[in-house]
């Protein structure tokens, strides 16, 4: 197995878009984009986070099965969030619109 | 009687139990030998299989009357949170995985050892400092929310200890996921030559997927479970309705876990009956890759289905039909399992040794666990059975039937590879049907309870169920004696059994390649495979159909 | 198993080794983000939930403070990747040197954190009996901006008119009990986070310690790949967290 | 009627028959598989039973075809289970709009429910046959949930959400029905019975006399509570005082051996001269509310341990006499 070895100067190119990465998110964070705003941290967070995966952790030039791990887990928290969303996002809303009787109060 | 060809008269000179790496206790305590492990493993596992079945026992004998015979409503709680407790996270879910799978895995891919073999026995020290915790909760006032931990009952309203047996299960999960990730890398990176994956034995195959499930489902549970306990000790609200939180939210993390959870306990045993059945028709099993691919689709479909267990809970219902569709899918795989290895026996050579009764039980037991889960599944049934005793007897059917028949199943194969030694042929045979008569007659009565409307975990219920719950206790009592006979013919046995050979049955695997018991390394020198999986026919090493006498016999002592 | 020199005796080449090292710890990182993952779902639905309230306790938390932790990760996973290079290229002189800053930048992370969590209890914000969301603004210290008061008071208010129109008591009682849920994941989320900080700064101090006696060099560099993956996860999961956590609703602030 | 040993419950809503009509279905499929894997078994287990010590099974080989067939066909009966199931499920979910409403709230460990009338009841629900009711539940403690067998119905009762179940009663009678997830120690007490009236009963019931008695025993409810009786008569038999459930009504067996029947003048006796008639294996410490009361109030509270008839008498606890022999 030959090592692939990155060099300082990619390294250093990496520290540089990710502390970009930070003071741009800082700077969206802070002006109104409506329902975007959530959006675009989230998206600014997950390109680190890519970077980070892809060059500090050497992802991009480890064998294809740390690449299928890494897949795999993504896969796997998204089953976790987005199954959960299934019930949260579709949830009835008649129930809440119930006006209880007083006997619903403690006296 | 038939066959008593010569067996060897001692055990090999060299083995790993009498391998001395210092002294007495302390070569066993600090042991990083896989095979040793897996005995440390066995002996806890057995303890916390006889804790269970002391609650279980109670439960049953309580419930001979409606009005409950034994003990109060505080005490007949704990016994069942207890029971699950000790059953589900100290007896099944480690039972095949650390002692089976720690003891086979290395052998059957030909590798000296894990890959991780300290790692390996910090994980049975792991287990027993998260048993200690529960042990702890049992000693010092109980536990009485139900296995489940529902909140806001664990986290607010439990007057018992529920935060030590949090801690202990919390930290019990770790040991989980170091046996899965260990495994997973060993199946990965120490193969032996020639042992390609499509080689693999379905055992392994069958623990790859439980790794899976190990690895990305135990971390979920001790988030969980560890939120559920800061926030009883600290008054949080994370699931506290009263403080904001959400109690449905825990049961979506909690089956997140508890139902893959299942798998966990089921698919090694699959993977024994897997092994067993090819073994004792002597014929390659039928169709490897499929069951070998259902394996790993009932892991990962085996996530998709958590919800089914909130069908009532009045979660929405575009979620509640989406997850009552997924769980359908995943009785496909599990299904093509059972053809299969029904497939295998046409036109085989039976043989009726122990292991083979057990595995036949397996399938039965395990047909009906798998079919009555297809009720639990359906929406519009489920509303009226759920949470009824048609539940209980649902899932006792799958990881008693299955998953302990499979796990004693194993036990009466490699038991031979284990110690070295037989075991007394008539009286096994005669305890797997005793199981499997004892097993049907407590927990079939369940299933009609269940659909009549007794809900679980009463300790005093309506006279009219009274006929149907003294069948099922009449039937644990016989289900006690099928545990107890195996139990004490193989204690007997590891002393005045016969010596069995390296391949007493004869079977294919690499792990009958090695003495038995097997060297501390296991070989002699790595082995090299160049045979597919299950082959008797190219295996004149075994010495069948070739005219030449058999190594050793199946049995001989009758 | 006996061990030969680097490699332990279950393992026939250091190849091999190396290999089923590295699978495992990515493997141990598979567990970890769904070990993160269930305290990120909790927020993501309690956020769904209370808005609000989760935006009100997210502007209580210090942006500038937050930021520097950010940069200052960044730059300790950046020496961690330096000493992965230094260790495969057999740099034995730089390789302690990355590894020391590396730690040194986490303990500076740690320092942060510390002076984040006295603030919070100095403001009543710890979940509890105590926790009030209207204690600063009631009991403003000396040092405090009279304008970021101001702007803490107006919020407040704003949010308890959405929680619970004209009825402001039960609307306070409501607001802070969720705001307290929001303080009850930030501490648990970075608690968890800090706490793999320590595990993580303990696995630096023993690969220093190797480095020190020169044991890692291109042919044999696993502890310090291993120790960087874990490492460079923490850096992942601060990354998510700083989003999730401080910069909710920084621009109604 | 139904037999001695039932193998379903009671149909008594709208839902029963489908129910019960899936059920079978299910089992019918579920039935013919588990037979046909156990008849392949039984013949292959005897007819391939190993001949020669040596012999070898004759491999068969892989059949994607067969395994395609095996896949496909229960998929195909799985999915009409599902569709089945679902329609019945959206029925389920699915309120009608002109819906009888009646309260229920659960706490540990007993059902308070409301008719559209303010009229109360504790662990009783009373419902016309007929109607479409629906039932708003809601908890104050930890999850409970409602379950009517014979309804085929059932719905957790989570605090902080209101769930919301409906049904059609079909046929009047009496039926149990239980608290099915569990909600800690008395559990199992949490059990009561739903009335299907036929609809002119059911009004005359909620306009009648017994209307009083369900505001007169929410009265003795909430007395029985301010006046301590429940610091000591726990319902789970661990107070000081017995256990009040299911006394009304049957034989106490007193101190000196002598047994009385437990009507309205022996509560009223009781609550005024604590000491005159004491419960076996009990002391004399409950003291006397002579003049603390008024007659209103006492005929409240008779009327809430009236209510409490219903209830299962725990296993320690109690003042009941054991039965005798002749009966």
């Amino acid at each position: 197995m030959s090592e692939h070895i990155v060099s300082p100067k990619l390294y250093v190119v990496i520290l540089f878009a990710l502390m970009l990465g930070t003071f741009l998110t800082v700077a969206a964070a802070v002006r109104d984009f409506g329902p975007w705003n959530i959006v675009i941290a989230l998206a600014i967070a997950t390109g680190k986070a890519t970077l980070v995966i892809l060059y500090f952790m050497h992802a991009r030039y480890s064998p294809k099965r740390t690449q299928l791990v890494i897949v795999c887990s993504i896969f796997w928290l998204a089953i976790l969030l987005a199954l959960t969303a299934t019930d949260y996002m579709t949830r009835s809303q008649r129930e809440s619109q119930i006006a209880p009787p007083s006997i619903f109060y403690r006296a | 009687m038939s066959n008593t060809p010569p067996t060897p008269d001692e055990l090999p000179h060299k083995h790993y139990l009498n391998a001395t790496y210092g002294s007495g206790i302390r070569s066993w305590l600090l042991t990083t030998d896989h095979k040793r492990i897996a005995l440390l493993y066995l002996a806890s596992v057995t303890v916390f299989f006889f804790i269970g079945g002391v609650f279980a026992t109670m439960i049953r004998i309580h419930l001979l009357t409606p009005r409950g015979a034994l003990v109060t409503p505080e005490t007949y709680n704990k016994l069942f949170t207890m029971h699950g407790v000790a059953m589900i996270f100290f007896f099944l879910i480690p039972s095949i995985p650390a002692v089976f799978g720690n003891f086979l895995i290395p052998l059957m891919i030909g590798a000296k050892d894990l890959a991780f073999p300290k790692i390996n026995l910090l994980s049975w020290y792991i287990y027993l400092i998260g048993g200690c915790f529960v042990l702890y909760s049992f000693g010092t006032g109980g536990l009485d929310t139900g296995w489940t931990f529902y909140t806001p009952l664990s986290s607010v309203y439990s007057n018992s200890a529920v935060t030590p047996a949090v801690i202990g299960i919390f930290i019990n999960g770790f040991s989980s996921i170091l046996t899965g990730l260990n495994f997973i890398v060993t199946i990965h990176t120490m193969r032996a030559p020639g042992m390609t994956w499509f080689r693999l034995p379905l055992f392994v195959w069958a623990h790859y997927a439980t790794s899976l499930v190990m690895i990305l489902g135990t971390p979920v549970v001790a988030i969980t479970l560890l939120l559920a306990g800061l926030e009883r000790m600290f008054h949080l609200g994370f699931f506290n309705p009263a403080l904001g939180g959400d109690p449905i939210l825990f049961q979506h993390l909690f089956w997140f876990y508890s139902h893959p959870a299942v798998y966990i306990m089921i698919l090694p045993s699959m993977g024994v009956v897997s092994e067993i059945i090819p073994t004792f028709a002597r014929k390659p099993i039928f169709g490897y890759s499929f069951i070998a691919g259902s394996s790993i689709a009932i892991a990962v479909i085996g996530f998709l289905v958590w919800a089914h267990h909130m069908f009532v809970t009045g979660e929405s219902a575009y979620a509640a039909l989406t997850f009552s569709f997924l769980s359908y899918l995943v009785a496909i795989p599990s299904a093509v399992k059972v053809f299969n290895w029904t497939s295998t026996l046409y036109k085989g050579s039976i043989s009726w040794d122990p292991p083979m009764i057990y595995a036949l039980g397996f399938i039965g037991l395990f047909v009906i666990g798998g079919l009555t889960g297809l009720f639990l599944a359906c929406l519009g049934l489920d509303i009226h059975i759920h949470d009824t005793y048609f539940v209980v007897a649902h899932f006792h059917y799958i990881m008693v039937g299955g998953a302990v028949m499979g796990y004693v199943g194993g036990l009466h194969f490699w038991w031979p590879k284990i110690t070295g030694r037989l075991y007394p042929r008539s009286l096994s045979r005669f305890a797997a049907i005793i199981l499997f008569i004892g097993f049907n007659l407590t927990f079939f009565p369940q299933f009609i309870l269940g659909y009549l409307g007794m809900p679980r975990r009463y300790h005093t219920y309506p006279p009219e169920f009274q006929v149907l719950n003294v069948l099922s206790t009449a039937g644990a009592s016989i289900l006690a004696l099928g545990y107890l006979l195996p139990m004490s013919y193989l204690i007997w046995s590891m002393r005045y059994g016969k010596v069995a050979g390296p391949n007493p049955w004869p079977a294919t695997g690499l792990e009958w390649k090695t003495d038995s018991p097997p060297l501390t390394e296991n070989f002699e020198v790595t082995p090299e495979v160049t045979w597919e999986p299950y082959d008797f026919k190219s295996r004149p090493d075994l010495g069948l159909e070739t005219g030449a006498p058999l190594p050793a016999p199946a049995h001989g002592d009758d | 198993m006996h061990r030969t020199g680097e490699l332990y005796g279950q393992f026939e080449t250091l190849e091999q080794q190396k290999e089923s090292a590295t699978l495992g710890m990515w493997i141990f990182l598979v567990t970890e983000i769904l070990f993160f993952g269930g305290i990120f779902l909790t927020y993501a639905v309690n956020r769904h939930l209370y808005f609000t309230a989760f935006g009100v306790g997210g502007n209580m938390l210090d942006l500038r403070l937050g930021t520097i932790n950010t940069v200052v990760l960044i730059a300790s996973s950046f020496t961690m990747a330096m000493s992965v290079w230094s260790a495969q290229t057999s740099q034995k002189k730089w390789l302690p040197i990355f590894l020391v800053l590396t730690l040194v930048l986490g303990f500076v992370f740690l320092g942060i954190k510390y002076v984040e969590y006295k603030q919070k209890f100095d403001h009543h914000l710890i979940p509890g009996h105590a926790f009030d969301l209207t204690y600063r603004m009631n009991h403003p210290a000396p040092g405090d901006d009279p304008k970021e008061l101001a702007s803490e008071r107006k919020e407040i208010e704003e949010a308890l008119a959405t929680e619970d129109p004209g009825n402001p008591q039960g609307g306070l009682v409501a607001l802070n009990s969720h705001a307290q849920l929001y303080f009850s994941l930030y501490f648990g989320m970075t608690g968890l986070h800090a706490l793999h900080m320590v595990v993580g700064a303990g696995l630096l101090i023993w690969v220093i310690k190797g480095s020190l006696k020169g044991r890692f060099s291109a042919s044999y560099n696993t502890p310090i790949e291993v120790v960087g993956l874990y490492w460079h996860f923490i850096d992942i999961v601060w990354i998510y967290l700083f989003a999730l956590l401080y910069l909710i609703n920084r621009h109604l602030g | 009627m139904q037999s001695q040993l039932p193998i379903y419950p009671e149909q008594a809503s709208n839902f029963a028959p489908h129910v019960d009509a899936l059920m079978l279905f299910i089992t019918g499929v579920c039935f013919l598989f588990a037979l046909g894997i156990t008849i392949a078994i039984i013949i292959f287990f005897f007819k391939y039973h190993r001949k020669t010590p040596n012999a070898v099974g004759i491999p068969t080989h892989e059949d994607s075809r067969l395994e395609a067939v095996w896949m496909i066909v229960p998929l195909i009966l799985a999915m009409a289970m599902f569709g089945w199931g679902a329609v019945i499920y959206v029925d389920y979910r699915h309120t009608p709009k002109d819906t009888l409403d009646i309260y229920v709230i659960a706490k540990q460990w007993m059902w308070k429910a409301q008719q559209p009338n303010g009229l109360k009841e504790f662990n009783e629900l009373h419902v016309p046959m007929g109607r479409n009711v629906r039932l708003v539940l809601a908890s104050e403690d930890v999850i409970h949930d409602f379950f009517v067998p014979a309804f085929r119905v059932k719905m957790d009762v989570v605090p902080g959400h209101y769930n919301t179940m409906w049904f059609r009663p079909t046929k009047a009678g009496r039926y149990h029905f239980f608290c099915s997830q569990y909600c800690g120690t008395n559990h199992a007490l949490m059990a009561g019975w739903v009335t299907v009236m036929e609809p002119s009963d059911y009004a005359a019931w909620l306009s009648g006399s017994s209307g009083g008695e369900g505001n007169s025993i929410a009265a003795g409810e909430k007395l029985f509570a301010e006046k301590a009786c429940i610091t000591c008569h726990l319902a789970n038999g661990t107070g000081r005082g017995p256990s009040l459930n299911g006394v009304y009504g049957a034989q106490v067996l007193l101190a000196d051996g002598s047994t009385v029947t437990a009507d309205e003048a022996y509560v009223r006796e009781s609550i005024l001269q604590p000491n005159a008639k004491i419960v076996a294996r009990y002391a004399p410490s409950m003291p006397t509310f002579q003049g603390q009361l008024t007659e209103e109030q006492i005929i409240a509270l008779t009327a809430y341990i009236k209510s409490l008839q219903s209830q299962p008498v725990p296993a320690k606890g109690f003042g009941i006499a054991p039965p005798t022999g002749n009966k």
